[in-house]
């Protein structure tokens, strides 16, 4: 069983103009210790997905279909209140915006001893000074620092705090959204590879939601490329980067730039299968008028599930041109 | 996209697009945003009550010609001569003087306006006027400014003028709005000055700057327009803190003994001892004054609502985490 | 966690304890009903300013004075003549000598000690002396006072004076032992007068019904009964003193509406205040409440500034009388409870008051007293573009007018007091402002806090027209000298107007010496004529006395000019539960 | 910024504006029409009276220099005499100082809490009907004419169901009764603020309902309620311990701004319910032309609004950990 089995599951917005769909029939399995990287522009719908997991949605948002089924129970079917003792106990998360994510007016050690305190209520103070004292060290923030108000860190050190919040409970899943996003390029590496130790260390699966694809290159096995709602490309990692399908992931990655240089998925390109699925999504590809090779068809038939390897799919009814 | 937001773009591409597409731009900005006051029930309330005294203003010149009994200050009836309950002769009862107390009411609702709107209007512009200046001017201009903006703050407005019209004998009621006026600016100008300070860092006041407009063009062309509709939501809040303090006064018995007042009805109520035996007296102007304070207050706040983006957001609000 | 806290338990508890302790008074107040019975609990306006004799002039402080300190003589609630009070008997007058013999009573202060000729002598001495105003003015004609034994005294005069006995003798006499310290540590200091009005009394030392045990500043007065008090049980002018209530208390409550709701309510037995008429329906229904209603020796009026033109015309100032409608403002604005008045001196002192006098624009309808005033006015000189009254003889808007050397009049305020202090003048303003429009003569009419307008006016005489009264007129018209004989206008004077006619010069000043009253009768008749003619005041109207008690608790007030609120009532009024 | 700087700058400028306030009165009374003499002279005073006075108050000397006797006589709390009293203007004030702080800072910090609570609890059921009517119920406290609701509750909760007395601080039969403890006597003056102290509290507390209700609407858009809430805390330790605390920044902030404002009210309901406050004084002064009095009792206003306003921004400052650390 996978601990994480989203099957089917579109999001969508009140809005003053009606709803609004965010997240379209995106189905994706996680297994424990793995990494799943989620990467798409802003607003493609990512952290909505991130959001759904927890419950987590804007008020005014709403799950239309689909399933979420964590080691087998169906998240959607439960009350608030089981909600709240599942959340942080089993998946946590990193927050976009560190700098915000902390509240100003507590001490740091103070807001990571309430999640331990909420879920644990049996923990001793003791216990409790210990967790915490084994979680700055893991983040490596020194330990007369724990009390200290969040306007007394560092931009790194909140992030490192907020993970280090993340990960008091011992979650079996973390989502990670955007975690480095507001950071220096040298603060955002060390944090990448913390998170990494971390993962290693206490074998939890995460989720790694990020526009920035190289960030995500770094940490995780399986990728998803989201685009306006939509996954239009999954696999493993050196299936997606290696041999990227989906002209929007192509496009994405020729974009950007790696500490190594520009990804080089041109070099040993294996053989593209061309098998489509039989199901068809209603309307048209939403890429198709910024696609660079769309074609005729592209504007009027919906796109097709292409399977190229039992791991890799990608979202398109192009077939055979991707070079 | 936010109204706001919309705003500036508008503004900066103000030699781009053409006049015509701007003004149906306007237009729709004006009807979204009117859509969305009119939604809000407490814009809704408010504005029918705006009406309702509107309504009772322009009616005040009519009592006086229907019969010269029915004016408010000087008419009298000739067949009552103490404090009557209600008729049909006069709807709300008459004073003890026998001065039909409807077509009182309907005066004070003119005064109400008059010295709401007018004081209103004057510390907005004030308060426009500094805050801008404040904001656009740099530190020092600003630091004083709005040091002499929080020192106005803290004086009790109502007390500071009993203390002028003691020293200055009885005022006017012209000099009554001038003075609410002068104590009543600095809220808006700490609000127009944060809003100059955003703005003056948009790229196109900058443009403006390099295609060397003067800093007074600068202000009045590319500031103004821009702060103009905050400037116009306080107007709504100063416009009940005026009336409030006026009636104050001439419930004290400061006001302008020419005036049919709402506050000056009431002192007479109370002056005449007729407080507790002439409810149709004491109830009406009392509600009045209550009622339109609260209609501009809650067309102040329907407005704050259209007007913040960030408020707006929040629409419909099926809370308990869906 | 110190913001946790507020949040959480310390709001609950605060707001619960709140709550509880609301309740906890709301119990307390029910039980707190019990009252004592023998307590007179009097309502007040305001507070007394102060309680040194030398420097109360307020009508609340002379209340509570009035029962600590007492007179040689006071008013006969009937027949208003002197009584003894103080005194065993009336005055004796020696015309050779000019002087006046008293002989006191057997009376004795608070502190038990005797009333005796020398606090006589030093009351008068220090008044002098001082130069107290209020009270030296009807001293300053006391050439020696001299006590002939302990309790006898005598006053020799520098002149015949018809005031003495109608106002000197009802002064209010001080102990020696209490005020000869005051006035020697006063005398030391760089103004005397200042540092005798300024001194503070804790205890007053009195001879009246009741003395001073407590004042709260600001809540209230606690008096008791004086075991001392020389009236205690014997007759004047036919009355059985008591007094019978052991203590007093006033009660300071601010507004005219709560003392009336406690009236009602029965927090408290009198409520010591003229109330407006407006009241009088509603406490006339309450079945435990009496509402008094008595003539007052008051005039209300109308004065101008006669040293300026065009007041200083008198056809501007009858025209101005006859344009104004008394029995409007009588009808209306005093609720008809009040008398009009014709001349200076109220029409109900009958002795005094002169009948024939011109009565301008009385019984006239509107119209008719517009074309009177115009008359008169046209006949003067003055001249409109639109004239009130056009050619046909209808009454119109007239223009501005213009005075006699063809100049528009230039507007003019009409001074009142501020309605809060006396709303019936501040309408009064208005509404005369609006029948001098009707003339084209451009009033206005503008509230003035009182302190500030008694300055314009008595002091500076910078104004052009003004309405002010005087609640408590003496019985004697000495009063009608000072309002208009020329001497007065000075600043500070009381010639307010400014008026000057060497002809009531003449008359006043006979008037003074006269001491055969058939004769003073006769001047003061003719004074009332002369000053009518010029109507440099014009004299409005002379309010009623509103007074309303409780019934439940006492009764047997006694009722005279001014009121229900004198020493007599205080001292007879019983407690219904007693008599049970 | 630590706090004890803060303080010190704070207090400074207080004392600054006070010297503003202080200059600026003195001056609006040299500049209102009439000679400040006349002002100053009670109307039995002789002229030598008058001079003698002038020489004391220092009235012939240039203007600067009658100032640095104002400033004098204000530090050694010589106010003058008042007009209608006859007594020293600073023992009236001490008389009536406490009595206001008393009303006012009660009335203020249980309108200041109840408004706080309920704008907390309100903003989390914003769209639904009991948020808009409770706004809309707020927003007709809040703009409630004051005098006139006063006599309204004296008539109804005083005089016709006769919970309260009607006005004043004391009852006197209480205060004569030699009987009566500490505790009776304190439960009576309780038991007369409790009107007024009504009338302030309803007023008052729809104002900071609504800041607070605006405030935590700002607020729970936050991302570390996000965090809160993916904690798996409950909407109510959400809303109490993250929320909250947040929210109430702003409020403590336009607390000090309307002060001013509430003074105003003070001053009316002082009048209204006869209670022996500054505020009733300074409208009793003016209607008595007492200026010394007024003079002295308007800057002893301004004084308690600035101190007022400094024990806020000291709140601001322990409840705002950047501030304090």
């Amino acid at each position: 069983m996978p601990l994480l089995d989203v099957d089917n599951l579109t999001i969508a917005y009140h809005t003053r103009s009606g709803p609004v769909t965010a997240v379209e029939n995106v189905s994706f399995r996680l297994e424990r210790g793995k990494f799943l990287g989620i990467v798409g522009e802003s607003g493609c719908g990512k952290t909505t997905i991130g959001m759904s997991l927890l419950g987590l949605l804007p008020e005014n948002g709403f799950v239309r279909e689909g399933r979420i089924l964590f080691e087998g129970s169906d998240l959607l079917a439960l009350s608030q209140k089981e909600l709240q003792a599942f959340r942080w106990k089993k998946i946590s998360m990193i927050f976009q915006a560190a700098m915000n994510a902390l509240n100003p007016v507590h001490r740091v050690g103070d807001q990571i001893i309430e999640a331990i305190r909420i879920h644990n209520p049996e923990f001793s103070e003791e216990r409790i000074q210990k967790e915490i004292k084994e979680l700055y060290d893991l983040v490596d923030i020194p330990e007369q620092r724990i009390f200290d108000y969040p306007h007394q860190y560092s931009g790194g050190m909140k992030q490192r705090a907020v993970i280090a919040m993340a990960l008091s409970c011992r979650p079996d899943l973390v989502i990670a959204d955007e975690p480095t996003t507001a950071l220096d390029v040298i603060v955002q590496d060390q944090i990448i590879r913390k998170i990494k130790d971390i993962q290693r260390q206490r074998g939890i699966a995460g989720i790694f939601i990020s526009h920035d694809i190289g960030v995500v290159a770094e940490a995780c096995q399986d990728i998803m490329v989201m685009y306006r709602g939509k996954i239009v490309e999954q696999g493993k990692r050196e299936e997606v980067f290696v041999a990227p399908v989906h002209p929007y992931t192509i496009a994405l990655l020729s974009s950007h730039l790696t500490i190594d240089g520009v990804f080089d998925f041109h070099a040993d390109k294996p053989e593209v299968a061309c098998d489509f699925s039989p199901d068809f999504f209603a309307g048209v590809c939403g890429y198709a008028e910024s696609c660079s090779r769309a074609e005729a068809q592209c504007f009027t038939a919906p796109p097709k599930w292409r399977e190229i390897t039992p791991t890799h799919k990608a979202l398109c009814r192009l077939c055979g041109q991707n070079d | 996209m936010t109204i706001t937001s919309n705003r500036h773009a508008a503004y900066s591409m103000e030699n781009v697009i053409d006049k015509k597409t701007r003004r149906s731009y306007k237009r729709q900005r004006f009807s979204a945003g009117w859509s969305l006051f009119y939604k809000n029930m407490v814009g809704k309330i408010g504005l029918y009550l705006l009406i309702l005294f509107g309504a009772m203003a322009l009616a005040s010149y009519i009592p006086p010609l229907v019969d010269p009994m029915y004016h408010p200050m000087t008419g009298v009836d000739p067949l009552i001569s103490y404090a009557s309950p209600p008729s049909w002769r006069h709807w709300l009862g008459t004073d003890n003087i026998g001065r039909d107390i409807f077509s009182q009411l309907l005066t004070g609702a003119r005064v109400a306006f008059l010295v709401g709107v007018s004081a209103a209007f004057i510390s907005i512009v004030l308060g426009t006027l500094i805050g801008m200046i404040a904001g656009y001017g740099g530190r020092i201009a600003d630091s004083l400014l709005m040091r002499f903006a929080d020192m106005i703050m803290v004086m009790p407005s109502l007390l500071v003028i009993l203390l002028l019209s003691v020293l200055f004998g009885q005022l006017s009621i012209w000099i009554i709005v001038i003075l609410i006026a002068l104590f009543r600016w600095p809220a808006v100008a700490r609000v127009i000055r944060s809003q100059t300070l955003t703005l003056k860092k948009r790229p196109f006041v900058d443009m403006a700057r390099v295609a060397g407009a003067s800093h007074i063009r600068i202000i009045f062309r590319h500031i103004l327009p821009n702060v103009l509709p905050m400037a116009l939501l306080y107007m709504t809040f100063r416009v009940t803190s005026a009336i409030i303090v006026e009636a104050a006064l001439a419930f004290l018995g400061f006001g302008d003994p020419n005036t049919v007042s709402w506050g000056m009805m009431l002192q007479w109520v109370w002056k005449t001892g007729h407080m507790f035996q002439a409810p149709y007296w004491l109830l009406p102007p009392g509600i009045c004054i209550s009622l339109i304070t609260l209609s501009f207050y809650m067309m102040g706040r329907a407005m704050e609502e259209v007007l913040d983006p960030r408020l707006r957001k929040i629409q419909k609000a099926d809370y308990a985490a869906s | 966690m110190k913001v946790f806290f507020l949040f959480s338990d310390f709001y609950r508890k605060t707001i619960a304890a709140s709550f509880l302790l609301a309740l906890c008074f709301v119990l307390a107040s029910c039980s707190n009903g019990e009252k004592d019975g023998a307590i007179l609990r009097i309502g007040m306006i305001e507070e007394p300013r102060t309680l040194n004799i030398w420097l109360a002039s307020d009508a609340n402080s002379r209340k509570v004075i009035s029962l600590i300190y007492q007179p040689l003589y006071t008013y006969d609630p009937d027949t208003l003549d002197l009584a003894p009070w103080l005194a065993q008997s009336m005055p004796e007058y020696d015309p050779e000598t000019i002087s006046y013999t008293v002989q006191l009573r057997p009376a004795k202060w608070s502190d038990g000690t005797e009333v005796t000729a020398h606090d006589v002598v030093f009351t008068v001495d220090l008044i002098k002396d001082f130069q107290v105003p209020r009270y030296y003015s009807q001293w300053q004609f006391v050439k020696k006072t001299v006590a002939i034994d302990e309790k006898t005294v005598r006053f020799y005069l520098a002149e015949p004076r018809a005031i003495f006995l109608t106002r000197t003798l009802v002064n209010y006499i001080v102990p020696k032992s209490q005020w000869a310290p005051i006035a020697e540590k006063a005398k030391t200091m760089a103004n005397p007068l200042i540092a005798l009005m300024n001194a503070r009394v804790e205890k007053p030392l009195g001879s009246g019904p009741y003395v001073l045990a407590q004042w709260r500043e600001g809540a209230f007065l606690h008096l008791v009964k004086n075991d001392h008090f020389f009236g205690s049980g014997i007759e004047i002018s036919n009355r059985k003193l008591g007094p019978h209530a052991d203590a007093i208390l006033f009660k300071i409550y601010g507004t005219a509406d709560v003392g009336v709701l406690a009236l009602k309510k029965d927090t408290i037995d009198f409520f010591w205040w003229s109330i407006q008429p407006g009241y009088i329906e509603d406490l006339e229904k309450d079945e435990n409440t009496k509402v008094y209603l008595s003539d007052r020796s008051a005039l209300y009026y109308m004065g101008f500034n006669v040293r300026k033109p065009p007041f200083s015309d008198p056809a501007f100032r009858r025209a101005a009388n006859t344009v104004i409608d008394k029995n409007f403002i009588i009808e209306r604005v005093l609720q008809g409870y009040a008398a009009r008045m014709d001349s200076i001196v109220p029409s109900e002192n009958l002795f005094w008051y002169e009948e024939h006098l011109p009565r301008y624009g009385q019984g006239l309808s509107r119209d008719d007293r517009i074309k009177k005033a115009h008359r008169l006015l046209s006949e003067n000189g003055y001249t409109w573009e639109t004239a009130p009254v056009n050619r046909s003889g209808e009454v119109v808007t007239p223009s501005r007018i213009l005075l006699p050397d063809g100049r528009p009049m230039d507007d003019f305020t009409i001074l009142t007091p501020p309605a809060d202090y006396d709303p019936a003048r501040a309408t009064c303003g208005v509404i005369i402002q609006e029948w001098l429009k009707d003339l084209g003569i451009p009033a206005s009419a503008r509230p003035m806090s009182f302190g500030a307008l008694l300055q314009r006016i008595k002091d500076r005489h910078d104004f052009d027209t003004f309405i002010l009264g005087y609640g408590q007129l003496a019985l004697d018209p000495d009063y009608l000298r000072s309002f208009f004989h020329s001497a007065n206008n000075r600043p500070g004077g009381w010639n307010m107007s400014g008026y000057s006619n060497p002809e009531f010069d003449r008359l006043a000043d006979e008037s003074v010496q006269a001491m055969d009253p058939r004769i003073r009768q006769e001047l003061i008749r003719k004074m009332q004529q002369v000053v009518m003619e010029d109507v440099p005041y014009i004299p409005l109207y002379n309010p009623a006395a509103i007074e309303a008690v409780g019934e439940k608790r006492f009764t047997g007030w006694e009722q005279m000019i001014d009121g229900i609120g004198n020493i007599w009532s205080i001292c007879r009024v019983k407690s219904t539960e007693a008599d049970m | 910024m630590n706090l004890k700087s803060l303080l010190l700058r704070r207090s400074i400028e207080i004392l600054v504006v006070f010297g503003i306030i202080m200059t600026g009165l003195f001056l609006l009374f040299h500049a209102a029409p009439g000679d400040p003499i006349s002002m100053m002279v009670d109307l039995t005073m002789t002229p030598e009276d008058v001079e003698r006075m002038v020489a004391q108050l220092g009235l012939d000397q240039p203007i600067w220099i009658q100032y640095l006797y104002y400033i004098k006589n204000f530090f050694t709390g010589n106010f003058g005499t008042s007009f209608h009293y006859g007594r020293p203007v600073i023992e009236i004030i001490s008389e009536r100082l406490p009595n206001t702080i008393l009303l006012f800072t009660t009335a203020t910090i249980l309108a200041a809490m109840a408004g706080v609570w309920l704008g907390k609890i309100i903003a989390w059921y914003k769209g639904k009907a009991i948020d808009t009517w409770t706004t809309i119920f707020a927003l007709v406290c809040n703009t409630l004419f004051l005098p006139w609701i006063s006599l309204l509750f004296i008539w109804f909760f005083a005089y016709w169901v006769g919970w309260f007395p009607l006005s004043g601080m004391m009852t006197p039969e209480i205060w004569v009764n030699p009987e009566a403890g500490f505790f009776a006597k304190a439960v009576d003056v309780l038991h007369h603020m409790l009107l007024p102290l009504l009338t302030l509290f309803i007023v008052n507390t729809g104002s900071y309902l609504l800041i607070m209700r605006s405030s935590m609407l700002e607020t729970i858009k936050e991302d570390y309620i996000l965090t809160a809430r993916a904690k798996g805390l409950s909407e109510k330790q959400v809303r109490n311990r993250h929320a909250a605390p947040n929210a109430l920044l702003p409020v403590v902030t336009s607390v000090g701004l309307s002060l001013a404002f509430s003074v105003n009210g003070g001053a009316l309901t002082e009048t209204v319910f006869s209670w022996p406050g500054i505020g009733r004084e300074l409208i009793f002064a003016v209607s008595n032309s007492d200026y010394p009095l007024a003079m002295a009792s308007f800057l002893f206003i301004a004084l308690v609004v600035l101190v007022a306003n400094l024990i806020v921004d000291i709140l601001y400052a322990y409840l705002d950990p950047r501030i304090s650390y």
